[in-house]
């Protein structure tokens, strides 16, 4: 029968997957508002699985790539559930952000591209197709980035795209690695103590990269920054998740035995190196994109250690993993609503708007910088709980260092209002309800998390050691602000977004102008070509001058005599 | 003579009857050339239909003739040859109605053309079916022979240059070839492709001879097969008309030479005796050796068609790499790489031709913004390009998979080193031409400049019409990977076959 | 004179018919061209029948008026003799075909009408010499039909009447006779060591004496001079170049192989016994060297005549590597059948080219190589017969020169004659140079075409069908190596057949 | 020694110095000559190894050999002369070197 429920969970989610990609299409070939509509709306059905489908439910491909299976399991359906909600919320917003750009045929052509890949890899449950829809992503994200075609953004382009080919290829080699001579490329039942350090280092760095881990986070301040606004929300709220999601689905913490105590500690360290990172290279930024994008690389460096948590100890596993998916969320909803709203400012006219506006804004951040009762405390909480869960001395360190990480956050976010206060001009035309709506959307959870979210509440968030880091940052801003009003100039250093980027840019130049110089194989070539033809010409004289002696009568006759002889002698 | 041993010569003569009645087709009788063109095209393609059927049911098409005492003249469908013969045949009803609209213009004889055309599909067709040594090498030649005047149609100063140096090149590979094969068959005798290796018989014999054989034999085939240092014809070969480009480097020559060299490897010498010799390791290297240069060769080419052609160098030794790896995954990654590049290649190289031949593009420099001018040429370039650089789903993708798992199955954890530092290469010449096509502003106006857009299409339907045509196969050869009669399947099927499994 | 044949009237009719033919068309002088072609058909047909019955009853033996030898003439015909004889009426044919229109008295060139009338007579007289030789089975006769062969093809060169061909022409009537006296001496020895001259009985009586080695020296010496074996070369060049096309096409695809033929004859089914593995190197040698510098020549050649004929230099020097190959190898049937078919094979694709050269020559006035521009677009079908002929001297498959090429190669890889081997490819390799000299001009696009004359069709298309037949015969391979060994003619072959 | 040996002794000699002067001697008619003693060598080289020892009766193959042989080097001295004056008329040379065509 037609209404077969199986049939219908196998048609709704794949619709998931493939939707966006097919409405991508449409613009191609019809310019027209309906298109872009139908691209922003595409992750509804994505965002209905999340909700509705219960777990296990699939569906199996085997013509496509090597036997493709998508699905939805526990983990899979947190990722899905704020992904496809940022996307679908950005989608329309986007609509009317860009509603006067002549291009947003082609912005919304490589959105719907980039959104498929992005849900379809997070319901993807085969190494190959997961694989696949990751470089989907990755790819059609190039057109989001360069889109406004500014000298930046092409450079941000580049280096993006430079960035997402290393990437590749280290997830390929380490696939290769993983899936081994075998062809059994099953995700959900991998065995984590299967994995050899080789290939976990490599898919550790290829995910890692889109997760903006150290030292290989230097495409996501210019990238972030450069994209348009909704953009730069699914880069950072959704597809950057999705380096992580890429960890946890080939690296699966740990159960029991096979814990990797040493990859663990490595992984926090990094996190939380990143976390300090992020935040002191973000307060000498002065754009408010890349301030936020740096605070994106700050806090996923922070779900980095949670991360790193979970494969530390036995005991901290369970809560560990708990906060890296509550994280993730949160972070996922904070950060777009931050990034959208940066897109609201101009529009705020009117002083009702505009408070509406600096309020929203205000309360992302202090969800961000984990303020009580929002989604962050929450999150940050289950990281403490997963921190104190493991024995001496990190369980009395790691608290501590978050802390004073969220200490740092909340720095950071005041230094993105500054920011964003200085930037913003008269604010010019009135944007439509279109922009408004989705991001009050995106708020939402900040608030309804911590009470719909079913693992938040048993936590206690309005504890001493949960509230002293915000309100030691808020007090530090208090006093900075002060200062300022009291002519106080603090000569802030100023380093160019994408740190690092010099000097991997040096490098890479200064290779490829020594390259240019050993690079002689023409050279050879040509040369090889002439003493041969040289070589030829020689032989060519020789041959006349030998027929000329030939053509003469006396040699040709002697030589007759001479073979005669030569026959005579022979034969003896 | 029944008809499943008639079925090889028949698709062999289809396009070799085609060609020489076209040869005396007067030039101005374009419907009759184009009706002939298309009859034979579509088929040979129903044929080999037909021997595809038949090939999957473990039926056997062999055509024998005498040709020297105790050496037949012998045509064999197997399963490595019905793939070569598929691929071939589709790509040549599809040239041909490209090169047909392509052509309309040009001053040279297309009677000419057209019939040196089909002789060279109708060689690559033998290569395919050949049944053993002798009656490859006797197709291989006659491939070398009816390219040259392919390469040199335009009869410009420079493609008479660039023939010359494809003859220098080919002619001698030929020779150390046919020396080859003369001694080996002196050694050994007849010479038939057997599943396994015809030499597993002659294990421990005469060692040191079948080695220097087998070298001179690679080096022969290698010229076609473009392995650095003998891949120096292959960019000035591109100077001819874009079909002719597009053939050469999908199916006709580059193929040949690489479809030998997986011939020897594994029906003549077989992969046992060759690895017992230590006759692959070398040939890896030689292989990856040129897979990397021929990327760093590309990557300094402004011209489009000699990127492409430098990228040809490149990806054709993967076929190499695969077949001289010890293993069937390798294997069916190397074989894989017969159709997929002949796909993509064939797609980048359309592309081209539609460019030069719409806007008179040829530099790279100069293809700002064409993306507004030719969509759908453009976005099947870029699947093309995409697939080259192997970025999933494209068909690319498929080959290096499976390479990289075979080697890591053989313990050659080197070759995917090679791979991932090839595609890093490959994206670094590639993707700029991306950019640059879909988001620089254009430079200069893109009018139309011989007047090939036809209405509401951006050029001649016949331009066109290959080229996505030959994209989408690209991209489906990936996307539906393990699809029944997918080449990818087909190539799991030759290489149970070969290892007998 | 013949009353009464033992054997197959054909032997003595593909003599006599000729021969009379000749007489016929010197005495009538009116439509010599009908004539001609009537005779070469009928000569044709003849020797057919010849070739016809010798694979159905095997080798043919006649003693011409029923006297035996060592007075009467006696013909013999064998596998290979049979071989020679359907190469040379297939060509001849064609070359009949060719002249008819090459010396039509309607032709623009006049300087041709007027000797179309000595074409005819003379052209048949070189064929019955040629069918003579092939056929005769002692060493006199040979010498006979040696000076009749010289003598007619001196006459045909001189046709064309400007000075070089006549200096040419006087060279290369010297060269014969030099050639053919020492032969005549060395057949005086022989009687004299021997005291018979037929191949039977002297190939039982012959041994290694001095006799005999000073007769093999004459003969050899005198026979590779007129087969113009390198370096007694410098003759031919000149010669086939100044000839008229026709010409040019007999003397480079028949007569020199007539000669090529007698040395294999003596050295395979006479000498046998006392040729020697350092003798048979001699000639050896002196062929590669011919390979390679006569192939070096034909590159740097002005001329597209000039160029086909040091190519015949080359390929003569393929032949003589077979005594080597011939005498080392124990089987010395692969290497002799490869040589025979060369012989064939080029002689097909050679006249070809000299018929292409010629038509070019019509139609341009000139043949410089340089100035070929463009002929492709005017005179595809000769350029392509040029084209299909180049295949077969280079030695591609499927052509008959494939199928010589590789025998030979098998043979040289059999036995330890590497250098041979290499020679032979090399000398692959300088042909396709020298022959894509002329397609890297012709194919060239002009807009300017220079003045150019219509030629007959029928001067394109018996170059095409020569070139078509050189290829033909790369398909036939296993049936003509089968009838070539009519009558086991080579001696080491027959003994090791009777021995164990 | 009988006489027949030295006949034959002198003709090979002459064939001898014949060959060698019409390779040797630079000039046409010079090399005609020349070629004619050859000839005449061989020709007195047959007769004397017709001479059978014992019998009157000498063995006649050679004369036959002889006869035919001077046929055909009297035709072809003839036809060479010919030649040889008609390309004097042409290029007023008749020497085989100058003529050498380049």
């Amino acid at each position: 029968m037609i209404w077969d429920p199986a049939l219908l969970t196998k048609i709704w989610v794949t619709a998931a997957a493939c939707l966006p990609a097919l409405c991508a299409m449409a613009p191609a070939v019809s310019e027209g508002r309906c298109g872009r509509n139908l691209i922003a709306w595409s992750a509804a059905p994505a965002l209905g699985a999340a909700l509705f489908l219960h777990d296990g439910s699939s569906a199996v491909y085997p013509w496509v790539f090597l036997h493709a299976r998508i699905g939805i399991d526990p983990t899979g359906r947190v990722f899905l559930l704020f992904t496809s909600a940022l996307w679908l919320l950005s989608g329309i917003y986007a609509t009317s952000y860009l509603r006067s750009d002549p291009r947003q045929g082609r912005f919304f052509f490589f959105y719907g591209l980039a959104m498929s890949g992005n849900l379809g890899l997070i319901l993807a449950q085969d190494m190959i197709s997961f694989f696949v829809l990751f470089a989907l992503m990755s790819f059609a994200s190039y057109g989001l980035v360069v889109h406004t075609g500014e000298p930046e953004a092409r450079r941000a382009g580049r280096v993006y795209i430079i960035l997402v080919v290393v990437g590749e290829v280290l997830l390929f080699s380490g696939l290769i690695l993983l899936a081994g001579a075998g062809e059994h490329y099953d995700l959900l039942h991998l065995a984590p103590g299967g994995v050899s350090p080789a290939a976990r280092l490599l898919l550790i760095t290829g995910f890692g990269i889109k997760a903006g881990a150290l030292p290989l986070h230097v495409w996501l301040p210019l990238a972030h920054s450069a994209a348009p606004t909704p953009a730069s929300a699914v880069l950072s709220g959704s597809m950057i998740n999705a380096g992580l999601l890429g960890w946890i689905r080939f690296l699966p913490p740990g159960s029991g035995p096979e814990m990797e105590p040493a990859w663990g500690a490595a992984l926090i360290t990094a996190g939380l190196a990143a976390a300090f990172y992020g935040v002191l290279l973000g307060i000498t930024q002065s754009k408010p994109k890349t301030i936020l994008a740096y605070s994106s690389i700050s806090q996923m460096g922070l779900i980095t250690s949670a991360f790193g948590l979970s494969l530390f100890e036995p005991a901290a596993s369970a809560p560990a993993y708990q906060s890296v998916l509550l994280y993730a969320m949160h972070h996922g909803f904070a950060k777009g609503a931050l990034f959208l709203g940066v897109g609201i400012m101009p529009t705020a006219c009117g002083p009702w708007k505009s408070r509406l506006a600096w309020g929203g804004l205000a309360l992302a951040a202090l969800s961000l910088a984990g303020a009580p009762f929002t989604s962050g405390s929450f999150a940050k909480a289950w990281v403490k709980i997963a921190a104190a869960a493991v024995s001496q001395p990190a369980s009395i360190v790691l608290p501590i260092l978050l802390s004073i990480a969220a200490v740092g956050s909340t720095l950071l976010m005041g230094r993105f209002f500054q920011a964003l206060a200085r930037s913003v001009q008269v604010p010019d035309h009135a944007a439509g309800k279109a922009m408004w709506i989705p991001w009050m959307g995106l708020l939402a959870p900040t608030l309804l998390i911590p009470t719909l979210y079913p693992t938040a509440a048993p936590v206690a968030t309005f504890t001493i050691a949960a509230v002293w880091p915000v309100a030691v940052g808020m007090a530090l801003l208090l006093l900075a602000w002060a200062a300022l009003r009291r002519g106080v100039s603090v000569k802030m250093p100023h380093l160019p977004p994408g740190d690092l980027l010099e000097i991997y840019a040096a490098v890479f130049f200064g290779l490829r102008r020594a390259w240019g110089h050993v690079w002689v194989t023409g050279g050879v070539e040509c040369r090889f070509r002439e003493t041969l033809e040289k070589a030829f010409l020689k032989a060519f004289a020789a041959g006349h001058a030998l027929e000329a002696i030939l053509g003469n009568w006396q040699v040709s006759g002697l030589l007759f005599l001479f073979l005669m002889f030569v026959f005579y002698l022979t034969s003896f | 003579m029944t008809f499943d041993n008639a079925l090889p010569l028949l698709i062999l003569l289809t396009s070799l009857a085609g060609g020489s009645i076209i040869f005396l087709i007067p030039e101005h009788r374009r419907g009759t050339r184009t009706a002939l063109n298309m009859a034979a095209a579509l088929t040979k393609l129903f044929l080999t239909a037909i021997l595809v059927w038949g090939v999957q049911h473990d039926h056997v098409y062999e055509t024998r003739l005498q040709f020297l005492p105790g050496i037949d003249l012998l045509l064999d469908a197997d399963a490595l040859s019905v793939l070569l013969v598929s691929l071939s045949s589709v790509l040549w009803l599809v040239t041909t109605v490209y090169a047909i609209a392509y052509l309309e213009h040009a001053p040279q004889s297309r009677s000419r053309f057209f019939g040196f055309f089909s002789l060279c599909v109708s060689s690559t067709i033998g290569i395919a079916l050949a049944g053993n040594l002798v009656t490859f090498l006797l197709f291989y030649e006659m491939l070398t022979l009816s390219t040259y005047p392919l390469v040199v149609h335009r009869g410009t100063e420079e493609s008479m240059r660039a023939g010359k140096i494809y003859l220098a090149y080919t002619m001698g590979g030929g020779s150390l070839f046919l020396f080859a094969v003369v001694w080996l068959s002196v050694v050994v005798g007849p010479l038939e492709f057997t599943e396994g290796g015809m030499l597993g018989r002659f294990a421990g014999q005469h060692a040191s001879e079948l080695r220097v054989i087998f070298f001179m034999l690679v080096a022969g085939l290698g010229v076609k097969a473009a392995l650095v240092p003998l891949h120096g014809w292959l960019p000035r070969a591109m100077v001819a008309p874009a079909p002719v480009s597009a053939l050469l480097h999908a199916v006709a020559v580059v193929k040949a030479g690489a479809f030998g060299i997986v011939r020897v490897i594994y029906d003549i010498y077989g992969v046992r005796l060759a690895s017992e010799l230590q006759l692959l390791q070398p040939l890896a290297v030689v292989a990856s050796f040129t897979i990397i240069y021929g990327s760093l060769c590309a990557i300094r080419q402004d011209n489009l068609k000699k990127r492409l052609a430098y990228s040809t160098v490149s990806q054709v030794s993967y076929i190499a790499l695969g077949a001289s790896i010890l293993g069937p995954l390798a294997a069916v990654g190397g074989v894989v790489h017969l159709v997929h590049q002949g796909l993509m290649k064939i797609t980048l190289f359309f592309c081209a031709g539609n460019l030069a031949e719409s806007l008179g593009i040829h530099e790279i420099s100069r293809m700002a913004g064409v993306g507004r001018r030719l969509p759908a040429t453009m976005a099947a370039f870029t699947l093309g390009a995409l697939g080259m650089i192997g970025a999933p789903p494209m068909a690319g993708f498929i080959s290096k998979w499976y390479i990289g798992l075979g080697a890591l199955s053989a313990g050659a954890e080197w070759v995917i080193w090679v791979l991932v530092a090839s595609t890093a290469l490959n994206a670094a010449y590639f993707l700029p031409i991306l950019h640059t096509i879909w988001f620089k502003e254009p430079a200069e106006d893109l009018s139309d400049k011989t007047g090939h857009a036809r209405g509401r299409l951006e050029i001649h339907w016949m331009l066109l019409v290959p080229t996505v045509l030959t994209a989408l196969l690209a991209l489906l050869c990936g996307l539906l990977g393990d699809a029944p009669f997918s080449p990818l399947e087909w190539s799991r099927l030759i290489v149970d076959r070969e290892f007998g499994q | 004179m013949i009353e009464r044949a033992i054997g197959a009237p054909e032997m003595a009719l593909v003599v006599a018919v000729p021969l009379l033919a000749a007489c016929a068309i010197l005495l009538v002088r009116r439509r010599t061209a009908v004539l001609g072609m009537v005779a070469s058909l009928a000569i044709a047909a003849l020797a057919g029948c010849l070739i016809w019955r010798i694979a159905q009853e095997g080798p043919q033996r006649m003693n011409l008026g029923g006297w035996s030898a060592p007075l009467g003439i006696t013909l013999y015909a064998d596998g290979l003799s049979g071989w020679m004889l359907g190469t040379t009426a297939l060509i001849a044919l064609f070359v009949s075909v060719y002249g008819s229109g090459y010396f039509h008295r309607n032709q623009p060139a006049t300087q041709f009408g007027g000797t179309a009338n000595f074409f005819w007579p003379l052209w048949m007289f070189l064929w019955a010499a040629l069918n003579a030789l092939i056929l005769s089975a002692d060493v006199f006769n040979i010498y006979v039909a040696l000076e009749l062969l010289g003598l007619s093809s001196v006459a045909l060169v001189t046709l064309s009447q400007a000075a070089p061909a006549v200096s040419a022409a006087v060279r290369y009537l010297l060269v014969s006779l030099i050639g053919s006296l020492s032969y005549l001496m060395g057949t005086a020895f022989l009687y004299a060591g021997a005291g018979t001259l037929g191949f039977k009985e002297l190939a039982s009586i012959l041994h290694p004496e001095s006799f005999s080695f000073a007769a093999l020296a004459l003969m050899s010496t005198g026979l590779c001079m007129k087969s113009a074996l390198f370096p007694l070369h410098f003759w031919l060049p000149p010669a086939h170049e100044n000839a008229p096309a026709p010409v040019s096409a007999a003397l480079s695809a028949l007569v020199v192989k007539a000669s090529f033929f007698v040395m294999l004859r003596l050295w395979f089914s006479v000498f046998d016994r006392v040729v020697t593995e350092e003798a048979a190197m001699v000639p050896g040698i002196l062929g590669a060297a011919a390979v390679i510098a006569g192939s070096v020549q034909a590159l740097s050649a002005q001329r597209l005549k000039q160029l086909v004929a040091y190519s015949t230099v080359a390929q003569v020097g393929y032949l003589f590597m077979v005594f080597p190959l011939g005498v080392l190898n124990p089987s010395s049937w692969t290497a002799v059948g490869g040589a025979l078919y060369l012989v064939s094979a080029h002689a097909c694709a050679k006249a070809a080219a000299f018929m292409v050269a010629g038509n070019v020559l019509r139609a341009y006035g000139h043949d410089r190589i340089e100035d070929l521009r463009g002929v492709v677009q005017q005179m595809p079908v000769s350029m392509f017969a040029f084209a299909v002929a180049g295949v077969s001297l280079i030695g591609l498959p499927p052509s008959g020169g494939f199928i010589a090429k590789w025998l030979l190669l098998t043979a040289a890889l059999e036995g330890p004659e590497w250098g041979f081997a290499a020679v032979i490819v090399a000398g692959g390799l300088l042909a396709t140079a020298y022959i894509f000299r002329v397609f890297s001009r012709s194919f060239r696009n002009v807009t300017d075409l220079g003045d150019f004359k219509k030629i007959p069709a029928r001067m394109e298309w018996s170059a095409l069908t020569l070139s078509l037949c050189s290829m033909l015969l790369g398909l036939t391979a296993t049936h003509v190596l089968e009838f070539m060994q009519a009558g086991t003619p080579l001696i080491r072959v027959a003994m090791m057949e009777a021995g164990p | 020694m009988e006489p027949s040996d030295l006949y034959g002794s002198v003709g090979i000699a002459l064939f001898a110095l014949g060959i060698y002067g019409a390779t040797a001697l630079g000039q046409f008619m010079r090399q005609v000559l020349a070629l004619n003693v050859a000839g005449t060598g061989v020709f007195m080289f047959l007769i004397a190894i017709a001479h059978r020892a014992g019998t009157p009766v000498p063995d006649p193959v050679p004369h036959a050999m002889v006869l035919t042989g001077i046929v055909v080097a009297v035709s072809a001295t003839a036809f060479i002369l010919v030649l040889i004056g008609r390309l004097r008329d042409l290029s007023g040379s008749s020497s085989a070197q100058d003529d050498r065509d380049d």
